[in-house]
């Protein structure tokens, strides 16, 4: 088991054609995704990688009975690409585009919101189901099929090096996913952690978190209230100075929070074991297990 | 990105907004032509990218050009938190019946933008925060339908203003609100927003900050950039895709991935060490990246020895070491460096730095341990 | 029985001191109808036909726990009124105010449509549960309590010449509605007779159409799909020269669809009686309910 | 509110539109004067507010300024479905490689905004409709976000429009798409929109029709009403609040209400009538509303008869008849007339119109073969 992505995914990658969108579907079509069409307006009748292209999503939903889409295309038509995946009725969509300006992402998340899709992202590196489907930008050799461990996390590299200090301790992992650093997101931790609370073959869950934002708080929250799954948990920027990303306005809105030292305290008080370093969460998560 | 008071009140005025207009000035002989051109009495306030000028002495009021000559020689120069004041703008002295506060902002919780006010205004809206949270009142508006009027209305009668000067209060609102979306701002301040002598409503000081990633469909917003403002590498590394922020420390950094390069930063500061600098080459870190990145760590003369951490996933080990390498043939290393490079070709790459004699660390902890060991051998 | 307003209604009125809303609401209160309360901004503290007044809608309904708001603010001030009452989260808000711009009502419609607030109207004369409530413009003697009878329609005095004439039958109705004759409107025909299908005290529905739009073709297949109690129509417009409102575009939108004639043909197919004749609808329910 | 090709064209051109821009003249003089400046041939189009125009003779091409006169010549003055052509659009004959039919409009099934596109270009959209629906392709747009960039890609696609012309395809659609929404247009269409000699897009026709509640919004659309294209008692009419057409027949209606209007005409008409007229006097039925009406309709010279029909709602029936005979005080009328008076107060009402003698009746069945049959007396 896992959640969001396996080997019933059936996936179209917008912008195929593009240096991005053509080099990770070699990429995914190499680890085992079923890739089953891409879409560049103007490309049909392309391959890339074999795998065919069509003008709309409209045309490649109807020629490949694609349930999940992925968004390679850049920032200033993006937001385009993912009404079009949403529109056509695509069930998840995952944004790997960063530099989205943000009040973009907040027509876009109430318009997804509205819809019956989900949407993963932007500026995420998307998420993989080892062994099954990798859909995104995640190296996919570091990773250890079969669980018991599932993860999300709101950054890149840092989650790849958790899940090497994972797979290296010997715990493999149900699904790993990327969610995102941008300030509108349309996937959230708690969403993530409500898909890993009943996945079943789910045992321990992994939460990596940032500073910036209240979305670790709301998690840890959630956490106290619905998770019974022990989770582990790690948040990136003890150090950054305050201040340096938001002005007044933006710091009265997370009413004073948003640091580390406040998201680890919550996530502590809800029962989450926090790691000082990365690969520290490998050695807690090895002793929750035991 | 930061802009100015004055270019802040430009952009609210071509929304609209009633603003106290004044004059740039940069030089006490400037301020004192302006003063007599305002022919009145007037409030020097320095032009700097932070807040907290009025506590710091960069705002005082000068009856005649001569006062106001003199007071402008006491702003000029001075330092704000760390920004040297290079620009005043002398506007007219007002007289002031009431002050509001009135901002705009992204709200993440939300999802959407929040318009706040406050009758606290011209204080630091964090105090208000703190100590009466409940004299800030908030809207959520729609992302698509924008702020409603009734919205605005609802704002000035939370905040108890009269019904006569309602109507004035929620067009302002809704100026504001239109300046933030329409210049894709991540912040739209009026602090304070002023009843003054006449009756009418004028915005006393404006601050705006602009969301990099709109600034492509605001071409014209380049200008307002302010060099003098800004660190020239944090210019220099935003030219070539690499997210940079100086600090204080010793310890360079070199790292892809913008939690991992926290996350570096935290285990420097972990092992007793301090990082000189947050850096974030991008993706692909290429050859040229990692030397451009190292070239910018280098120009910093406080830094004593430097981490590269890379975590090569979709990029090959191998690849990255050769770029390192090819960096190294341009730049002349005179500090320390710790390298680790884990990820996809580990072994290759790590095989290659070695025969070039650069030894390579495994783990994140080991890099950190060791990099802030030789800036402490190096001080 | 009845639908939508009742003794249970606690109106408020936007608008309530403009001379429309001022008028009325001493019509209201004098039918019967509960006017709990008024809004005009700035007007906090007044009373008008001893209704109390306040400056927000939100106020409004925390101090009267209203359930139903009535508009009749300008044309260009109305959009935000419909707002503000459906973002309190009024149940039901009925707006009277005509001329209001068809781009602005594109988005009030799909607004509402997202919440969980009903929007009768605009550009309608509201509607009257006789003996229980009346909400709108409707002249209220005309009306005769207790059923069998429910109403809809898209005209104001076409309506009132209908009422009047199954009074005079001796037939009295449960409720009437007026949705209005905008080209976009919040509740339809098919919604309303949703409504009197589901209502135990009507048992036969009269139906007013117009020329112009689908919504009739529209209620007729819906009647005959779900509606099992007789309904009796009129069409308004039969000599109506085509082509006087709407251009080009419009005509083909429609299917080619909209004259009288075709609404006719398909509330007759739909099984639907439809007189020729306001004061035969209630010659031909009479005969109906015999 | 109609308004004429070269004003559409004008305003699709401020939003980009490439359009066939031309010269708007009035008589056969000024034809030859632009068709000399503009140096080549020409074609000559009726500017009147009405379709079909090219079916009845209302443009022509000309090669030179002369021939241009005389195809004017025969332009002017022509009937086009009621319409007299008083103004020509003089513009660049074009190499049209193919043409494209593209029309925005209100869409009250889908209670939004629908683009439509068809292959078959320069053809009356009617007609397509009719005999390919298939040919036309449709994108609703969503009424908080617009008509996004793939929906008018897709339109492109739809058509076969070949891939390096799609997107200048879909910047037209999207053009268009925003001209009607900042205009406030129930219409918008460019039919034919051509690719022309070069391989670029190009609106060789423009249609527009406002809708009239948005028009307090757009105060300088005022300007785009022609006089010459309106029935003068409608325009007065309109500034009285009434609603009102003109018909072909001899029976006068003043009603109160829309619905109630169209049913008191269908009523004449199955009595074998025919009405001159809808008219709604709109809410109230004041006295000088029906004084304003009854003249209005009177001003019909092929009225025969009139039939007032007012269902006294709110407004009382004693109110509405001292205000009927208000208006006998200053309208002298020479055509019988027809009262049918009910609703509140109808008692008094006729109690106060029978004094004057004045007979009212009971029913609108009996109102109408009445009236009806005074009319056939008439004549």
């Amino acid at each position: 088991m896992s959640i969001l992505v396996n080997s019933e995914t059936r996936l179209i990658v917008q912008g195929i054609t593009g240096r991005e969108g053509s080099f990770h579907t070699g990429q995914m079509v190499e680890y085992g995704t079923k890739v089953v069409g891409g879409v560049t307006p103007g490309g049909a009748g392309k391959e890339v990688h074999g795998v065919p292209v069509f003008n709309t999503v409209r045309d490649a939903v109807a020629a490949t009975r694609a349930n999940t889409s992925i968004i390679y295309v850049p920032a200033p038509f993006a937001p385009d690409a993912i009404y079009e995946a949403v529109d056509a009725g695509i069930p998840l969509v995952i944004c790997i585009t960063e530099n989205i300006p943000t009040l973009e992402m907040t027509k876009v998340y109430q318009h997804v919101k509205q819809s019956s899709s989900r949407l993963i992202g932007p500026n995420c590196p998307g998420l993989i189901t080892p062994g099954e489907a990798k859909v995104g930008i995640m190296p996919g050799f570091i990773n250890k099929p079969g669980g018991p461990v599932g993860l999300v996390s709101r950054s890149g590299t840092l989650t790849y090096e958790v899940v090497n200090a994972l797979t290296e301790a010997g715990l493999g992992q149900t699904t790993a996913v990327g969610i995102g650093g941008d300030p509108i997101i349309g996937t959230s931790f708690v969403d993530v952690l409500e898909l890993f609370q009943n996945d079943a073959a789910t045992e321990a869950i992994v939460m990596i978190g940032e500073i910036g934002g209240t979305d670790e708080e709301v998690a840890a929250q959630y956490i106290a209230e619905h998770v019974t799954k022990p989770v582990v948990g790690f948040i990136a920027g003890r150090t950054a100075p305050p201040g340096k990303q938001m002005g007044h306005a933006g710091a009265i809105i997370s009413g004073g929070r948003g640091t580390a030292a406040e998201k680890m305290t919550a996530l502590t008080a809800a029962g989450v074991q926090v790691a000082d370093r990365p690969a520290q969460v490998a050695e807690l998560m090895a002793a929750v297990l035991n | 990105m930061n802009i100015h008071e004055y270019q802040a009140a430009k952009i609210f005025a071509s929304h609209g907004i009633p603003i106290n207009a004044g004059i740039v000035c940069t030089s006490p002989d400037e301020v004192a032509k302006a003063a007599q051109e305002l022919g009145q009495a007037v409030v020097i306030k320095a032009q700097v990218h932070s807040g907290g000028r009025g506590k710091a002495g960069g705002v005082k009021v000068a009856r005649d050009p001569e006062q106001a000559r003199s007071a402008s020689e006491q702003i000029f120069g001075l330092d704000i938190r760390g920004h040297i004041v290079h620009k005043v703008l002398v506007a007219p002295a007002v007289d002031i019946k009431r002050e509001i506060y009135l901002g705009v902002t992204i709200d993440r919780a939300a999802r959407g933008v929040t318009i706040m006010a406050s009758s606290e205004g011209g204080v630091e809206i964090e105090e208000v925060a703190a100590t009466a949270p409940e004299k800030i009142h908030r809207e959520v508006a729609d992302p698509l339908l924008g702020l409603h009027p009734y919205q605005a209305r609802r704002l000035a009668f939370d905040l108890g203003i009269e019904p006569p000067l309602v109507n004035g209060f929620a067009r302002v609102a809704q100026q504001l609100y239109t300046a933030f979306i329409q210049s894709d701002a991540s912040l739209a301040e009026i602090n304070p927003l002023a009843i003054v002598g006449d009756g009418s409503w004028q915005a006393l000081d404006s601050k705006m900050v602009i969301d990099n990633n709109g600034l492509y469909r605001h071409k014209d917003f380049e200008e307002l950039r302010d060099p003098e403002e800004e660190v020239a590498t944090e210019i220099e590394a935003r030219a070539s895709g690499i997210s940079f922020v100086k600090l204080d420390g010793d310890i360079g950094c070199v790292v892809n991935g913008a939690g991992l390069s926290m996350a570096t930063m935290d285990a420097i500061k972990l092992y007793g060490g301090e990082p000189a600098n947050f850096l974030d080459v991008g993706g692909g870190a290429s050859a040229s990246q990692v030397a451009k990145a190292l070239e910018i760590v280098l120009s910093d003369k406080n830094v004593r020895a430097i981490l590269i951490n890379i975590f090569g996933g979709i990029t090959r080990g191998d690849e990255v070491a050769h770029g390192l390498l090819e960096a190294f043939n341009t730049i002349k290393l005179e500090v320390p460096l710790v390298v680790r490079l884990v990820g996809t070709n580990q072994k290759e790459g790590r095989e290659i730095l070695a025969e070039a004699g650069i030894t390579t660390v495994d783990t994140m902890n080991e890099a950190a341990e060791r990099v802030v060991a030789a800036a402490k051998q190096a001080a």
